[in-house]
């Protein structure tokens, strides 16, 4: 089971690699992606069992993140027949073989237990995204890409120097030395302090860096802003989780040490650094996709200050992977329309995008009003929990800052976002070829109604999933 | 009082299904290719829940009972309870009052046929929105009324918007879309401070949580300014009076008539949470109350435009409202029974009569936009000779809102100043009674207000060649006016009926034992009152007879209205609004500021030029607009943080590192 | 019962003498003769058989004004006490009720003018409605102190408790009460300093302004609904002026009666030997009258 | 065998002098035979530290050519075809550059002392070589403009993480080796061929040119 679900990819990697029509490719794309989630659901339904030696270890937290992955990727997919087709200019041979791949490392990610092979599949990510931002080839995708390059091997980098501390740590305290988070977690107890902190610090820089917590987050306004809407939609949608699954991992680490105080505020702190950012940079943002690279910060932020408060808001965090991932697929599946219909990212530029194209911007504003965290959309249940859950525990200073900066950021966002879709489109303003059709269409869509589903209703396995994969993150007592 | 329903089957479910029928009612027309049936049914759909749930509501009114049903729903925030009990009950009239009536309305304001691309969207937002505002008044669960809080916001931010391509229409937009969410943030607060008190997101019952605990002024003050967001008192109002402007009519109806009092219903809900409140918060309640009415009238007074100038009164009636719920809650604070009943009778008339009058006048404003195509007031006139029946209905909204007898206005009024002077025997709160010459100069403004309001519109001779050959309005338009014009007649001339119908939604707040005397005691007032309508009836009739008598009598001629020896009098020549409320802004001086724009003339014989005078939105124009633009510059300069250069990128990462590590050891 | 009646009887047939008064008051300053104290009687009688003229501009709301006015006049005649005797209809409240029921005819009363469309009453009604809200808080501080001291919420109560004994021990806030009811009453009724009934200076009236373009019955309607309204206001200002009563019900009377005709000659005399205020006093003066009202109320309640 | 962890041990001191010649050298083609010389000595490493195998010796091989000879030759290619004429351009001068690495390898040791180790690793300076290399590293990331500039200074932060690694080398194997290789293809494949398309792009390396994308 494990094994199809990484070798599948992998043999679409292949076969997109050897086709040679670039008519063809996506649809190929589209197929195994199916087929990925076919497999996925399988392994939903019926857990396969832990692997011998414990590397592979499929938990409700790989679950949670490998299922908002698979389904994104589908959709992504599925979009991306229709979106290639207004790109015939360009080869689009290198753009689905790298999401093949990644796909593949990204579902390495979700079910391996072994932090050194999680962090060789996260690596993997990185690279096989760059040549995907280097998608239109001009002096600006090259600079994003080199941005991007740089900044997560760094960042990636200082993991690893984390995870050879931590297995340092074993060595130390004379345990059998291992990278497994079973055994790891076992003799948490015995490793000695020292290493142990100077682990967690960088694993949290080189994660962090990964998912895009200010600091740290430069790369990402460049990087989305320059990637096609489709990539920009699975960098923000999957990479993002599935960093922010190696910070769980991280987390149940620091629960298994006890020494978990440090690692929340760290987090806490990180995370409302983030929002405060993200809510500088949003307002007067005049490139609507790199305002969504800020909206991502935000969220990411949003993950972290919620892990960090602990309790209840965990649900909320678990809850938000989902919630988050599937709406900036809306978002950033329409803002690709938009662009593509305007010829410019320009928010001066764009207007009037509920006239002339009345779908794409219904889904664009829909898709704002989402992530903003109204009712009655997914990240509204995420995000009020993780609210609700900072008051109930009287820590009124970070809930009120949470607050304050979620409320900036609207005010930012609706100045930026209601000027685009509403109103008369100018006289003047470029036409191209792009119409709405129902495979640019369908698949935000389909999204749309998705976060608006999980708004009003959790389905019971996916409760009992949220809370199981609470329960792994409970602080015990 | 008692419904066809008796015995039948269930109000509650009658008036549940009421409202769900509603929110549907706009999803046909979505995806009927021809226009106009979607509307039919819509309308049609709407008005029949309304006839069911009105009297459903009536009876839960009197049945002093609570129903409750739990929702089934799968989200992790405890039991999703509906219950409605009188409070719940008494709102819920409105709702479907306004709800139906506007519907009608918009059949002949807003045609299928005339708007294709934005009727279908407009109906299906105004059944959602009613049908939310239906099921708030039911939720009991704080996740779930904040999820149909939110979509009450959004639907009507989403009316709002329905002429999107003006530039006016989508700044009130975005103004109003902005103060709402910044309300539901603090909605946010409020029910995570609850939750954090009780335990789980269900509402607490009445009287269960003490004003003492230290969380309680937080809760109290978060629910303030969340619901008072909604409900527009001061200084929360700058959103309303261009939504309300901008907004079609029959949505302006519904959004000044209803929405506003759900964020009263949301202060009420909430009061009633606590008991033996601090005498703090009803101060604070009554002085933002007193505030509201007198600065709205004020700038209801200087508006030029027609439903500002109502959107502006609006503040003002609720501001009203939210007097006399500072007074009640005085009154529970100090055991003072008579206060408190005074207050709360005061308040609740007043939201069901607001929800009659100012309904009517924006409706009547709609009709009246209709025929003269501006909602300028100095460019209109004269039209009550081309629209009698308008002209008329909207004299009866006039003077109800202004709190004249023999109409609605009024009784509630009275009852509030029955309770400012029901302190002068008692020394204790003696200084309420300033409230009642604050409350007369507020009536005494409402009146400036609207008779420049109906002397600029209906009276005298047209000042613009649009206002000049209106027509009359159809019947979808004029039949919910005189429905609202009858009610407000009725409360007017009946108010002992109107007080039976507040009294069970103040048992909410009040011992129903100790109540039963002090409402038998005004309820005998309140005959005479009435008493008094009818003789001031007779008596106008009787000097009519007279004087159609002498008319019979003696010759009757026409001719033009003497211009005091002044031939050339032209239509310009009357005084305009503006003109007409000059006098009495200029006494207000300061609170109210004219942006005046007056040409310099020179030379013997001058050009033609122009002065303009327009009203400030002091609150808005004097701090808002410019806290927003010196925060925009604040971030702009923070916004070379992200300047490009990678080195100093890794210096951020760098730097992130060595803190984190210091921190760690 | 016969009270009652005699109230109705007297509320019916004084109000226009008053003028009569006055006019001789000011006539006998002026060492004229001046006409006899009927003379605004056969006024209205002749006006009432009069024909009318009705601008073409003008709509229904211009002939509802004077009826209107007459009826508020009328009920508010009904309200309130004459001399030591309550009135017909008295409930606690009713004071409010008298209030408003002058801010209902005076709505009408402006409509009318606006219907015409004639600048100058347009002019007079935008004078009548500022001045008119300025009166209205003066009016409320009086009856608020009178409520506080006589503990009554209705204006039967409150006004025939003024007794020389009450006078004794808060002279201080009746007499600052005296003066704003007075300026009130003046205003009101549009009397000099205020306005001027008979001028035909357009530009500077107020209430005589607003009734230009009536004529006939019309026009008698008015005159004697504004006769009304000064014997009503008066009687409330006499209560507080001249609180004398004897035991005797028709001695009462009687001296009712003559303290009115007393107001009258005051009146009178104050429009003889005063002139017009510059409208832009006018303002200030009002609320010179809301700020007296205002402190004895605070004296009586401290 | 202790002998032979002397020697790597006094290698590692060779390895932190190069450090300061790559922070104090302003001639970009010396830095990057600096950065080789410093790879070719950390490829021996393993071989002196471990008993020998087959394995080892594949492993060292493999390093000591990618890091040796082919990573320097791409970007002696790049530096070549973009003719950078003038030289490294810090952004912050040499003598504060060179200050600044001799106060933070001062700290690295500070702080290897701080944390606990195994006796047999004890008195040799592995953990603080590491450490100081990552922050040369960083140093010259953070004060160098060109993009050559900058993936010297991923390369020497690699050689950092790679000394650590050897620590480890018996306990986990794999782990460490596909950590090594990983980075090595990062840091030649990817890099260089990023680093060509920006040569080609701006046909200059001087990544301040590379500063259109940000907040205006």
């Amino acid at each position: 089971m494990f094994a199809a679900l990484i070798i599948l990819p992998l043999i679409g990697a292949a076969v997109t690699w050897l086709i040679p029509s670039d008519r063809l490719r996506p649809k190929i794309l589209s197929l195994f992606a199916l087929g990925h989630l076919g497999i996925t659901i399988r392994m939903l339904i019926v857990t396969p069992h832990e692997s011998p030696g414990g590397w592979f270890h499929f938990d409700a937290l790989g679950k949670i993140v490998l299922l908002s992955t698979s389904i994104l990727f589908l959709i992504c997919a599925i979009y991306s027949i229709g979106y290639l087709f207004y790109r015939r200019e360009r080869s689009n041979h290198v753009l689905c073989v790298g999401l093949l791949v990644c796909l593949s490392a990204a579902s390495l990610v979700t079910i391996t237990h072994h932090l050194g092979l999680m962090w060789v599949a996260l690596e993997t990510t990185t690279i096989s995204m760059a040549p995907l931002i280097y998608f239109n080839r001009n002096a600006r995708s090259i600079e994003a890409t080199w941005k991007y390059l740089l900044i997560c091997s760094v960042g990636v980098a200082l993991a690893l120097i984390g995870l050879y501390f931590l297995a340092y740590a074993t060595i130390v305290a004379r345990v059998e030395p291992s990278l497994l988070l079973g055994d790891l977690m076992l003799d948490a107890g015995k490793l000695s302090s020292g290493w142990v902190h100077a682990a967690f610090v960088f694993l949290l820089i080189g994660f962090g860096t990964k998912m895009g917590l200010a600091p740290l987050h430069t790369w990402k306004p460049d990087a989305y802003g320059e990637a096609p809407g489709l990539v920009g939609a699975l960098l923000s949608g999957g990479l993002v989780n599935l960093a922010f699954l190696a910070l769980l991992r991280v987390y149940q680490l620091c629960l298994a040490t006890r020494e978990i105080t440090f690692f929340q505020n760290a987090l806490v702190v990180m995370g409302l650094i983030s929002m405060i950012v993200a809510a500088i940079f949003m307002a007067r943002q005049a490139d609507f996709k790199r305002m969504l690279a800020y909206s991502s910060v935000e969220h990411v932020g949003i993950m972290a200050v919620a892990l960090g408060l602990g309790g209840r808001a965990i649900f909320g965090a678990l809850f938000h992977i989902l919630a988050n991932g599937l709406t900036k697929g809306v978002l950033f599946l329409s803002s690709g329309n938009i662009h593509r219909s305007y010829n410019s990212k320009s928010t001066d530029h764009v207007r009037g995008a509920l006239r002339r194209l009345p779908w794409s911007g219904g889904l664009f504003l829909a898709g704002f009003i989402a992530i903003t965290g109204s009712p009655p959309f997914a990240p509204f249940i995420s995000e009020f929990t993780i609210i609700s859950s900072a008051f109930i525990q009287g820590r009124m200073l970070i809930g009120a800052i949470f607050l304050l900066s979620l409320t900036i950021i609207f005010i930012g966002m609706a100045l930026t976002v209601l000027p685009m879709v509403m109103g008369e489109v100018p006289p003047h303003s470029e036409t191209t070829s792009y119409k709405d059709t129902i495979l640019t269409v369908g698949p935000p869509l389909a999204l749309l109604l998705l976060v608006f589903l999980l708004g009003v209703w959790i389905p019971a396995p996916l409760m009992t999933l949220l809370s199981d994969g609470a329960a792994l993150l409970e602080v015990p007592r | 009082m008692h419904s066809f329903l008796q015995g039948a089957f269930d109000p509650a479910l009658v008036a549940l299904s009421a409202a769900l029928v509603i929110g549907c009612a706009g999803i046909p027309g979505l995806f009927l290719r021809k226009p106009g049936p979607g509307q039919i049914i819509s309308t049609t759909a709407i008005i029949l829940a309304a006839l069911a749930g009105v009297p459903a509501a009536l009876q839960l009114l009197f049945s002093h009972t609570a129903t409750t049903y739990t929702l089934e729903w799968g989200l992790p925030f405890g039991s999703c309870e509906l219950v409605i009990d009188p409070l719940s009950a008494f709102f819920l009239l409105p709702v479907f009052l306004v709800t139906a009536a506007g519907s009608l309305f918009a059949v002949g304001y807003w045609p299928a046929a005339g708007h294709r691309t934005t009727e279908p969207g407009l109906t299906f937002f105004y059944g959602l929105l009613a049908s939310s505002m239906a099921i708030l008044l039911m939720a009991r669960n704080g996740v779930f009324f904040v999820m149909v809080w939110e979509v009450m916001a959004l639907s009507a931010y989403f009316l709002l918007v329905t002429e999107h391509e003006r530039e006016d229409v989508r700044r009130a937009g975005i103004v109003y879309l902005i103060a709402t969410h910044t309300g539901t943030a603090a909605l946010f607060v409020y029910f995570s401070l609850l939750a954090a008190q009780t335990g789980s997101f269900v509402l607490p019952v009445a009287g269960s949580l003490s004003a003492l605990s230290p969380f309680a002024p937080v809760i109290a003050l978060a629910a303030f300014v969340g619901f008072g967001a909604k409900a527009g008192i001061m200084p929360l109002h700058t959103w309303l009076p261009s939504a309300h402007a901008n907004a079609p009519s029959h949505v302006s109806a519904v959004m000044s008539g209803v929405m506003l009092k759900m964020g009263l219903y949301g202060i009420f809900r909430t009061l009633t949470f606590f008991h033996d409140p601090p005498l703090l918060w009803g101060g604070v309640l009554t002085v933002c109350g007193i505030s509201s009415a007198l600065l709205g009238i004020i700038f209801a007074v200087a508006q030029r435009d027609l439903k500002r100038l109502l959107a502006c009164s609006s503040i003002e009636n609720i501001g009203i409202i939210t007097t006399g719920l500072g007074v009640a809650l005085l009154g529970v604070s100090s055991h003072n029974s008579v206060l408190m009943y005074l207050g709360m009778a005061g308040a609740l008339l007043h939201i069901l009569n607001h929800s009659f009058f100012k309904p009517l006048l924006f409706l009547g404003s709609g009709a009246i936009i209709h025929a003269a195509g501006t909602r300028e007031m100095n460019l209109m006139g004269g039209l009550g000779k081309g629209m009698p029946r308008v002209g008329f209905l909207f004299l009866v909204g006039s003077v109800a809102i202004c709190g004249i007898p023999p109409l609605n206005g009024f009784v509630s009024e009275f009852l509030l100043y029955l309770g400012f002077f029901s302190q002068l025997k008692t020394n204790s709160l003696i200084y309420l009674l300033f409230l009642a010459p604050l409350l007369a100069l507020v009536g005494g403004l409402a009146m400036v207000a609207f008779t420049k309001l109906y002397g600029s519109v209906f009276l005298g001779t047209p000042r613009s060649p649009a206002a000049a050959y209106p027509h009359e309005a159809g019947m979808t338009m004029l039949a919910p006016m005189a429905l609202f014009a009858l009610l407000c007649l009725l409360v007017g001339l009946a108010p002992q009926l109107a007080l039976r119908l507040v009294s069970p939604a103040i048992a909410a707040f009040f011992p129903q034992s100790a109540m039963a005397a002090v409402s038998a005691e005004y309820g005998a007032i309140m005959d005479k009152l009435s008493l008094a309508g009818v003789l001031l009836l007779t008596a106008a009739a009787l000097a009519a007879l007279l004087w159609r008598w002498r008319l019979g009598q003696a010759r009757v001629t026409a001719a033009p209205t003497w211009g005091c020896g002044y031939q050339r009098g032209t239509a310009r020549m009357q005084y305009g609004g503006t003109a007409f409320s000059e006098l009495a802004v200029s006494v207000f001086d300061g609170i109210m500021r004219q942006r005046v724009e007056r040409p310099t003339l020179t030379g013997l014989f001058p050009g033609k030029t122009r002065c303009s005078d327009t009203p400030t939105e002091t609150l808005l124009e004097r701090i808002i607009v410019p806290m927003f633009s010196l925060a925009g510059i604040i971030f702009g300069f923070l916004h070379r943080l992200q300047h490009g250069l990678m080195h100093i990128y890794m210096l951020y990462i760098f730097v992130t590192l060595f803190i984190l590590m210091l921190w760690a050891n | 019962m016969t009270n009652s009646i005699i109230h109705i009887f007297l509320a019916i047939v004084m109000p226009p003498l008053l003028l009569g008064v006055i006019g001789k008051t000011k006539a006998a300053f002026a060492g004229r003769v001046g006409a006899p104290f009927v003379q605004p009687y056969y006024d209205i009688i002749r006006l009432l058989q009069k024909g009318t003229v009705f601008s073409t501009t003008t709509s229904w709301v211009f002939r509802a004004g004077p009826i209107v006015a007459l009826a508020t006049a009328a009920v508010a005649a009904l309200l309130i006490p004459f001399g030591a005797h309550p009135s017909p209809i008295s409930f606690d409240g009713d004071m409010i009720l008298y209030a408003y029921l002058f801010a209902l005819g005076r709505f009408f009363t402006m409509a009318a003018a606006l219907d015409t469309g004639s600048s100058f009453e347009g002019m007079g009604s935008a004078r009548e409605a500022t001045y008119s809200c300025l009166a209205e808080p003066t009016l409320f501080f009086a009856l608020i102190t009178l409520s506080r001291l006589s503990g009554s919420y209705s204006l039967s109560g409150m006004l025939v408790n003024i007794s020389i004994g009450v006078w004794m021990h808060t002279s201080a806030a009746l007499l600052l009460l005296v003066g704003g009811m007075f300026v009130v009453l003046l205003a009101e009724n549009c009397r000099i300093p205020f306005d001027d009934p008979n001028t035909h200076l357009e530009l500077t009236m107020i209430h005589e302004v607003m009734v230009l373009d009536h004529s006939g019955p019309a026009f008698a309607i008015i005159q004697y609904a504004a006769a009304l309204k000064l014997f009503v206001l008066g009687a409330f200002f006499v209560h507080l002026a001249l609180p004398y009563s004897t035991g005797n019900p028709l001695l009462d009377w009687g001296l009712f009666i003559i303290s009115m005709l007393e107001l009258a000659v005051v009146i009178g005399a104050v429009e003889s030997v005063m002139a017009r205020l510059r409208l832009i006093r006018i303002p200030q003066l009002l609320v010179a009258a809301t700020i007296l009202a205002a402190f004895s109320t605070l004296l009586v309640i401290r | 065998m202790t002998d032979m962890i002397t020697l790597a041990d006094q290698l590692l001191v060779l390895v932190l002098l190069i450090n300061f010649i790559s922070l104090g050298t302003s001639r970009l083609i010396f830095s990057i035979r600096a950065v080789a010389v410093q790879g070719v000595i950390l490829g021996t490493l393993p071989g002196l530290i471990h008993p020998f195998s087959w394995h080892l010796v594949a492993i060292t091989v493999v390093i000591i050519a990618v890091k040796g000879f082919i990573i320097p030759m791409l970007l002696g290619r790049a530096v070549r075809s973009a003719e950078i004429k003038r030289e490294v351009e810090p952004f912050l001068g040499y003598v504060p550059t060179l200050l600044l690495g001799a106060v933070f390898t001062a700290f690295s040791f500070g702080f290897a002392g701080r944390l606990p180790m195994l006796p047999e690793h004890q008195n040799y300076m592995f953990v603080p070589a590491s450490i100081a290399t990552l922050m040369t590293g960083f140093l010259i990331l953070t004060t160098r403009r060109k993009a050559i500039s900058q993936v010297i200074g991923y390369l020497v932060l690699e050689n950092g993480i790679f000394i650590f690694g050897l620590l480890l080398a018996e306990a986990m194997p794999i782990m460490v080796e596909a950590g090594a290789l990983l980075d090595l293809l990062v840091g030649t494949f990817v890099m260089g061929i990023v680093i060509n398309q920006i040569s080609r792009e701006f046909s200059s390396l001087d990544t301040s040119l590379l500063t259109s994308l940000k907040e205006e």
